[in-house]
């Protein structure tokens, strides 16, 4: 865990509200793993006051690459910043995905909640076979589609609610087919609340280790403020920052 | 290099600087970042007689320079703390200080009771100014009587160093502060968090569950420097202020109005090494001025 | 497009964004930025019986996300004003709104009856919580007796609709707010700004001649908001909400916790074309939220 | 007088703490006169709160030039701003230096005071007779000596107080000579205050028109919150951003 003083070296607006941001961070680069997450701290000025939590996309030390969407006040600070400018950057921060180096995982990723996924199939998917389950209102949602051709997945299944990429509907629709056919060990899942909570439901009863990475509103990042509470099946709260932010989805009390 | 050390009566303290109860964990979280060796001492986070699940999510929220919360005092029991406390007292030699909660008097003083028996504990410091339990914010610190009242029977059963910590939602903060020290708090740690609210417009509900929530940060700062010099030109007791420090020179600024020592709160969770920082700033800022100890400029405001 | 109109009883406005007294100057100012039609009235800077210098500089200073002003009330005295009112209703049919201030209860009564035999004027704001004239900043606002009898008296004199402006820095505002209703206001605004204090390290002296200056500005409004909530509670008349307002959605805030209209201050000085912005984001956000009108979410929040 | 959506096209660090900005403002370029000033938006947070005034180093339609010494929060924020940023910029603000087209004058700048006077110089040593007269701490404080020596002035005096360019001791110390010799029909000053008073004191004898620029606390820059308040001479108060910056000499209650 380092609070370090990294550079922007990229800025990269990919369509509509998404951003790629390559950052100098040489400390983190080094030891970040598929799902942990930053701390970035978006302007120099105390307002805004709190840093954002971001996951990393890749990590190619010395350099990590965030991707973000624009949301707020934040990520529209963000947005702005240039190459050259300096970020103060608080990571690695939280637990990863498990390693299963000898199992089939279907990822499943719900717009900009492939950034965990994507960081893991970078990492693993040429040692193990890896199937990915992307969807996102529509195109604008899956901008990552041309970077992750170049890995190589097992397979890839595209949906849209739009129907603008891959197949139209929610991506909760492949979920039973495909865990049907490919028959995986686990599934790791990032994506928007209701998306997890709908696979919680539906992954239930499969016999399947599933793991999914939360969100929530974080004052710190290290476990210090409480604030990231979510409630866990066994009606205690868990912190999402240290405790997760990936858990096994059995663990937390859907919906959240 | 200026002389940092500061005199709280019973006890002295390398240097003024004192990370806020809430902000700083138990200590360990902090550890990657700083030598907790190098801070005055420092606040645990509130703790209660039982373990506590905390108020539900939201908790917190992020206003202009500020921060509101509505964590509701979430964590373990007194049981549980005390080998927290253990463990750490075997990792730095920083004074430890306890900060006291409770549902009623007696909550307060059990709590108390279980913490000045430690041998760990440099002292206390009695959270009457909560404002995240009850509904409306309502804590003892708004009235001078309960304070006086509560104040007594928790200091009659202890022999610790006790710390009373007042709230800004008084109606007369100073009345409330004399109360206190009438009843034998050793030293005022002031403030608590202002009463602030936060709406949400899409559900036409207040963000937090408890509507109020507790509103810190530098937003404060202007506020809290107020009450802090108002309540140190009329107590005799030693007052270790707090609200909105984010530089060396707004310790001084609280030293100036009168603070023997201060509170360093949510800038903790913004720049976890912000202790660091401050301290460098402090004495850099100390050598700007020639000061080569803080008690030449402390409560030394000319008005 | 919504209708952005309200009812202050007494009077509809064609939408609920005023600028506040002391932040907008004569109006005239911000002329060179803004069509002076599109707010729903404007509020003149305070106003006495004569003319006065105003406190000795520095009379700004800038906090995090926010102002410690201690101004004094410079400016010229109530003959002279009314020539500023008279060329001022010429260029524009907003309604004008002038805030009446004085030293002693009778200066109070007299300023308001200059200005309410006005026709150009359309209501009066009674100034009974600026924290800048008294030493420690004490202002009739901060006492409910001498709130009624203020009111009470300014009241007799004139037939103009009267809105009492609330300080936040009373021991209990709702109480305040009760007794000028009592009195006879015809609306409540608030809140004025709060105390606060800036010292000079190197002076070791306050930052301003007066000791303590008042804060407003964003860093305010989530301490704001609650009040203006807690006074919209417990009144019947309607309420003007203000502190930190810099958007639309803040504006939306402050309505849906019961406020009747909104005053903009110290975001003026930050971008003079404030009020055309917060407007047009306004409308955007009721047509987010499928607002028609603004009835719809006025005083909605559930708790 | 607008408030301009401007860009920053060039940023350059002149040493130690000085910077020279040039901002696209078209509205406002073709408007400023030399003694104008602008109030700029340092961030696009609501901390700091305030704008920030500074000179106008010269006008080039659609471009204006600043020149800033980094003196706390805003400055360094500013000065760490890129090339291509948005700058919220308010202006042209104040008065201006009268013109005095057939007249003789002495232009006194002390360190940054030098930037009204630069624009004055650019704008009219052409056609009329222009002494300068530049003092500061050290050869830090006079950065813009090349670009001064390419106008074409009528005689330029430097003072250092270390003695590390031109003449060493304040500026005060070649006044007398020179409006002896050179015999100029009006001084143009700005800098520090106590430069201010000194040239009021030493100036008050002679028959001379005396402009001074000056400086205050600005909460707004165009006449609404009179934080920017001055003691006159009559004994009450002027408002520096619209009865100023420039005011005569004997119109200020000096020492301010
Ligand atoms: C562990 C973790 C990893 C994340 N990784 C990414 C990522 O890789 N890419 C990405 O684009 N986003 C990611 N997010 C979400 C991102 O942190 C928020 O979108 C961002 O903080 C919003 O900031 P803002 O200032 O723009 O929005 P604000 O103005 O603060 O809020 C805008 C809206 O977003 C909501 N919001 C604010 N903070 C959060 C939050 N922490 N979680 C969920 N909703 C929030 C608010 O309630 C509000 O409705 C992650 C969040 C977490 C907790
Ligand atoms: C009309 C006018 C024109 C100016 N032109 C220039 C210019 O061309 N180049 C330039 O470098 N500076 C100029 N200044 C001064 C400049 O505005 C201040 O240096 C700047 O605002 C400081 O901002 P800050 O946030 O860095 O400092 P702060 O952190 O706000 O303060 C740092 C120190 O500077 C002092 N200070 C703050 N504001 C002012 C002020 N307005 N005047 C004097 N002292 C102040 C403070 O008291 C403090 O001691 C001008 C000022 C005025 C009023
Ligand atoms: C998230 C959070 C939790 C807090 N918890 C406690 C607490 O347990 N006990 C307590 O006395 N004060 C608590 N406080 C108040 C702080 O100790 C401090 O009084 C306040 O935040 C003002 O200081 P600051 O502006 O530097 O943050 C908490 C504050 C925050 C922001
Ligand atoms: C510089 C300044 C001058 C003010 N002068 C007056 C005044 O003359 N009369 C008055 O009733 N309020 C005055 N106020 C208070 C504002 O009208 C308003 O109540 C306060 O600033 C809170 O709103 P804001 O946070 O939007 O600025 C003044 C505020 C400022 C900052
Ligand atoms: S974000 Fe602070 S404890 Fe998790
Ligand atoms: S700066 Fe506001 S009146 Fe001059």
């Amino acid at each position: 865990m380092h609070d370090e003083s990294g550079r922007i070296e990229e800025t990269r607006c990919l369509g509509e509200n998404y951003y790629l941001l390559k950052v100098f961070a040489p400390q983190i680069a080094r030891e970040a793993k598929p799902g942990n997450f930053v701390m970035l701290r978006v302007s120099p000025t105390w307002e805004p006051l709190l840093r954002r939590p971001f996951g990393i996309l890749q990590s190619q030390p010395p350099h990590i690459w965030l991707y973000f969407q624009v949301k707020g006040r934040g990520t529209t600070l963000l947005k702005d910043r240039q190459a050259g400018d300096r970020l103060d950057i608080l990571g690695p921060l939280g637990n990863a995905f498990p390693e299963l180096p000898d199992q089939k995982i279907l990822l499943i990723a719900g717009g900009r909640g492939i950034v965990p996924l994507f960081h893991y199939a970078k990492n693993y998917a040429a040692r193990q076979p890896l199937l990915l389950l992307y969807g996102g209102r529509g195109a604008a949602d899956l901008k990552l589609l041309a970077e992750l051709d170049a890995m190589p997945l097992l397979e890839k299944y595209i949906f849209s609610e739009d129907g603008s990429c891959g197949e139209k509907g929610p991506l909760t629709e492949g979920l039973e087919k495909i865990v049907r056919e490919q028959r995986p060990q686990a599934t790791m899942a990032c994506g928007p609340e209701a998306m997890l909570a709908a696979l919680a439901g539906m992954l239930r009863a499969k016999k399947l280790d599933n793991y999914a990475s939360l969100e929530a509103v974080m004052g710190c990042g290290f476990g210090v403020c409480h604030s990231c509470a979510v409630a866990a099946a066994d009606g205690r709260y868990r912190k999402v920052c240290a405790d997760g932010p990936v858990f096994p989805l059995e663990e937390i009390q859907w919906p959240i | 290099m200026a002389d940092l050390s500061v005199d709280l009566g019973f006890c002295r303290l390398k240097n003024p600087l004192i990370p806020a109860s809430g902000t700083f964990g138990y200590g360990e979280e902090f550890v990657p970042f700083m030598d907790l060796d190098i801070i005055g001492a420092l606040v645990l986070k509130g703790i209660y007689r039982n373990a506590r699940p905390g108020n539900p999510p939201p908790r917190l929220f992020e206003t202009p320079a500020g921060l509101l919360n509505s964590i509701g005092l979430a964590g373990p029991g007194a049981d549980e703390l005390q080998g927290v406390i253990r463990r750490l007292s075997a990792t730095t030699r920083t004074p430890i200080i306890v900060n006291v909660c409770g549902q009623d008097d007696a909550e307060f003083a059990e709590v108390a009771g279980i913490f000045a028996a430690m041998p760990e504990v440099a002292m206390l410091e009695l959270n009457i100014s909560c404002p995240n339990i009850k509904r409306g914010g309502a804590c003892p610190a708004q009235d001078e009587k309960h304070t006086y009242r509560l104040v007594k029977r928790v200091k009659e059963n202890i022999a610790k160093p006790l710390i009373v910590k007042l709230s800004p939602n008084a109606a007369d903060i100073v009345a409330v502060a004399r109360a206190a020290q009438e009843a034998g708090a050793d030293a005022l740690s002031l403030v608590n968090t202002f009463l602030g609210l936060a709406v949400d417009l899409e559900k036409r509900r207040p963000v937090f569950a408890n509507t109020l929530a507790g509103l810190s940060g530098p937003a404060i700062k202007p506020l809290a420097l107020r009450l802090v010099w108002e309540v140190c030109r009329q107590v005799r007791i030693p007052v270790i202020g707090m609200g909105g420090i984010t530089s060396g020179k707004d310790v001084l600024e609280y030293i100036l109005v009168g603070a023997s020592a201060v509170q360093i709160g949510t800038v903790n969770f913004c720049e976890p090494a912000a202790a660091v920082r401050i301290l460098a700033e402090l004495e850099k800022e100390m050598e700007k001025l020639r000061l080569n100890n803080l008690n030449e400029i402390k409560g030394k405001l000319a008005v």
